[in-house]
């Protein structure tokens, strides 16, 4: 039921991983909900250099997470935050009926953690 | 790639013995029971040979086995039709770790009205006894507890619940799909009014089960029809079906012994090896009181279907009380009920051995698992 | 002895290229369509191209096709289910010529207070549809009218009162279990929310069968558990069996030319020389409006079990309408509907022919019955 | 389901047809009931020298009429009248279960038979 796609991001998740000193972190999910999300972010010059996940979750939750770390490293702050849950479900050929739950998790963990180093900076 | 089967509490294949007595049934003996020729009296011989055949194995009368399409239906016909003998409002007891083939059915009799307990279990999924006979109502015309659990193969005490149950007078049902073949089902022993099988959970095909009757029992029936299975279950019979469904009845009495010993020699050494060879592994359910061929361990820090997911990528079949691996995305409420963390049911794996299964396919699952456990540990947010 | 089997409406043998793509689903793919892992995929795949190839095979779309476990339960969940969507008393039209999985449950509902008319049907055995549309009452809920019927063939006006109910916005469902395979199905020409068929009936294997529920139709369930077949027919599914129904299906509708044709001329060379050869013989159903399988002949002064046991010792399966073949021992009420005396019902024969027969089976038939009918009329006090 | 003996006795029946001026007649059913057996009786020195019958009906009704009729032949009339069911039903090797609706139905015409003939001789 799950495409190529996810299973070989399942299988060989790039960007796993913390990052110490991270300049931001968003964490979504929960141990009730099955899933928690956390994405790293290191950012030089107002571009995401490096992008990382750790996940306690589902195959979508795991596949999502790394597809967005890829997506969203080596873009500019503006360009991340404009990426799509379309823009995830494209990269992984998409998601099998009722499983889509989950899918807007990793995104959302992103954005989080792109709101944490705004919030973080401006401080 | 090599391929495991280990999930033998969802199906089982069906017995190359029981495939060639069905074979038969199709294409040369193929009648209706109902009819008056040689093809239908050949087709009416062959259905009451297998009532005799399933009666003998459970210790029951041939008139007492109803054939049914399933477990489902089998679960439906014992309590709606229980209920269907009575006027007004029915009280109902049943646990809270029944099959969905329970617990909807009756959640639908408390729409229309009647109500319904559902008595708790322990921490290792046995019955709350005292909680069950404070529940006896006036109007508590069934008592509904399984025999085993399909989750974590607790065994429930069902004589001392019959006995309960017969000194109120209350009809006693239980749903005895996964512990035929396991562990010793005798209606007498059991002291049972119902009793549910299911042909696929036994090597035996889809499409077939049966619900004992007692004598003196009463049902009524839930669908209507022509006059088959006396006028209890209308349909023109599911002749290879039935057919297969007593072959299998029949060859997990003669392996009983073999099977059970062997399944239990497996059952120990899985506990045994991942315990000792994983971290933060939980088993679920009771230690002894337990089918042998179910094992439910929970892993700290991972994820059912995601285990699932890399055990079928090595030919594992297994699997999970995990919300996200089943349909309807909701977490086992079996696990649930016996009090387990949240993370612990979505980290839980059901492995459910059959006949079929080797130590050598034990080993492989270990270190498979030993793999798989550290790698997403390793992905893990926990 | 030579075997000639002609009771293709009571049950037909399993096409061997049925049974060859049932084979490989009881020992290798014998999965649970519900589990996440590669066993259960596989079901899950058969089942769906199940459902896809029976839905192009009808004219309806996949999600429309809800599997059952036969004709009878297909009957009971279309009628049952449509009057569990309504509060209050409801109202339900049928006709005195259905099968009892249609008349018995409109009996059932009945007895718990429901309303329902039983269309009569003339001569032929075709429905008064002015008596029809005159019972049309405010709580009509539901119209079910078969499109065959299966003791004298005769095909009612479906469309026509398809339309009828549509227009009213009435539910409309039709037992298609005798027409499939016989003369054109299809969901869309007939026009009708429901329509049940069973496999055995098609060649197909015994305990499975489907409801056709048209998108926007709303049934309840009438047996509850896991959330199979949209939660509208719960239990593990029959996939052997699924597979068996709809290669059945799909070889109906490939061969549906050269069996019709072939059927018919069966049929009327069967009536045409029974006539010319045999006194006192009367064709009972429509002469045209007929299914191209059925024969339904009464003979003067002969009782129909006795023709039945004689015809059974030359190898001859056919029925009967008479009382004293069935087990319930009632006399056909459908000859009884049509205005047939006491003694043709009991000297009814139903022939209802299939594929494998032959042109020398007929005249083995009508030369087994030129000596069995004068044999019993010499015996015969009448 | 049936026994030999009753296939035997519906294939190759005795003692088929009429008896004319027959000293007795007994008819019993229907065609509604969908069995008709008439039984005709020569009597010669109180002893039954000739029983005959008809019948419009099922095997049951076929096989009793003539297994009653060869029961009958040559005994006495008081010795006729001792048949009883369970004789028929010995003699047949039994019936299956749900058909003795018309089992008795060969020995009520028989009896009718008897009493017509007594009846007869009285006038
Ligand atoms: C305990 C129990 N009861 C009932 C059922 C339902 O049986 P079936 O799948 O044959 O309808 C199952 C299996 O799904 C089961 O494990
Ligand atoms: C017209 C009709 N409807 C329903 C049924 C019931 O089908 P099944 O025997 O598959 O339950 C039959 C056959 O018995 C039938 O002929």
């Amino acid at each position: 039921m799950y495409s190529k796609k996810v299973i070989e991001q399942f299988t060989n998740p790039l960007n796993v991983g913390t990052i110490e000193n991270a300049d931001g972190i968003g964490e979504v999910g929960s141990t009730v909900d099955g899933d928690i999300i956390t994405i790293y972010l290191k950012v030089d010059n107002g571009v995401l250099s490096e992008v990382k996940f750790k996940t306690f979750g589902c195959v979508v939750a795991i596949s999502t997470s790394t597809i967005v770390t890829q997506l969203a490293k080596g873009k500019t702050i503006e360009e991340a935050q404009k990426i799509t849950n379309d823009d995830v479900l494209n990269a992984l050929d998409g998601l099998p009926e009722g499983k889509d739950r989950c899918s807007g998790f990793a995104l959302d963990a992103l954005n989080k953690a792109i709101d944490n180093y705004i919030e973080f900076k401006k401080d | 790639m090599k391929q495991v089967y280990m999930d033998h509490s969802a199906t089982t294949p069906v017995d190359p013995q029981v495939v060639d007595a069905m074979l038969p049934y199709f294409t040369e003996k193929f009648g209706n029971s109902s009819s008056f020729h040689s093809f239908g009296r050949e087709a009416a011989k062959a259905l009451s040979a297998a009532r005799h055949k399933i009666a003998d194995c459970i210790g029951a009368k041939s008139n007492e086995i109803i054939f049914t399409s399933g477990g489902t239906e089998s679960d439906n016909l014992a309590i709606l039709g229980t209920v269907g003998q009575y006027a007004g409002v029915s009280h109902i007891i049943t646990s809270v770790i029944e099959h969905p083939a329970v617990l909807n059915t009756c959640a639908y009799l408390e729409r229309i009205g009647h109500e319904v307990t559902y008595i708790p279990v322990d921490a290792d999924g046995i019955i709350d006894i005292e909680a069950l006979v404070s529940s006896i109502k006036e109007n508590t015309v069934l008592i509904s507890v399984m025999h085993a659990n399909n989750e974590i193969g607790s065994i429930q005490p069902i004589r001392e619940i019959a006995d309960i149950a017969n000194s109120k007078g209350i009809v006693f049902h239980t749903d005895a799909v996964q512990s035929l073949g396991k562990i010793p089902v005798n209606v007498n022993d059991l002291g049972v009014d119902l009793l549910s099988i299911s042909s696929h959970k036994i090597h035996g095909p889809k499409g077939a089960g049966m619900l004992y009757i007692k004598d003196g029992t009463s049902i009524s029936p839930i669908v209507f029809g022509g006059g088959h299975e006396r006028g209890l279950r209308p349909g023109t019979e599911n002749i290879s079906g039935i057919v297969g469904l007593a072959t299998a009845v029949d060859l997990a009495m003669q392996r009983y012994d073999v099977d059970s010993r062997h399944l239990l020699d497996l059952r120990n050494s899985l506990i045994e090896k991942t315990m000792a060879t994983i971290d933060g592994v939980r088993l679920n359910g009771h230690s002894t009181k337990r089918l042998p061929n179910n094992v439910n361990l929970s892993f700290r820090s991972v994820e059912g279907e995601s285990l699932l997911m890399m055990l079928d990528l090595k030919g594992i079949a297994v699997s999970t009380g995990s919300a996200c691996s089943s349909k309807s995305l909701k977490a086992s409420h079996v696990l649930a009920s016996i009090g387990l963390a949240a993370d612990f049911i979505h980290g839980s794996l059901r492995i459910s051995l059959g006949r079929g299964n080797s130590m050598e396919d034990i080993d492989y699952l270990v270190s498979s698992l030993q793999e798989i456990v550290s790698r997403l540990r390793e992905i893990s947010a926990l």
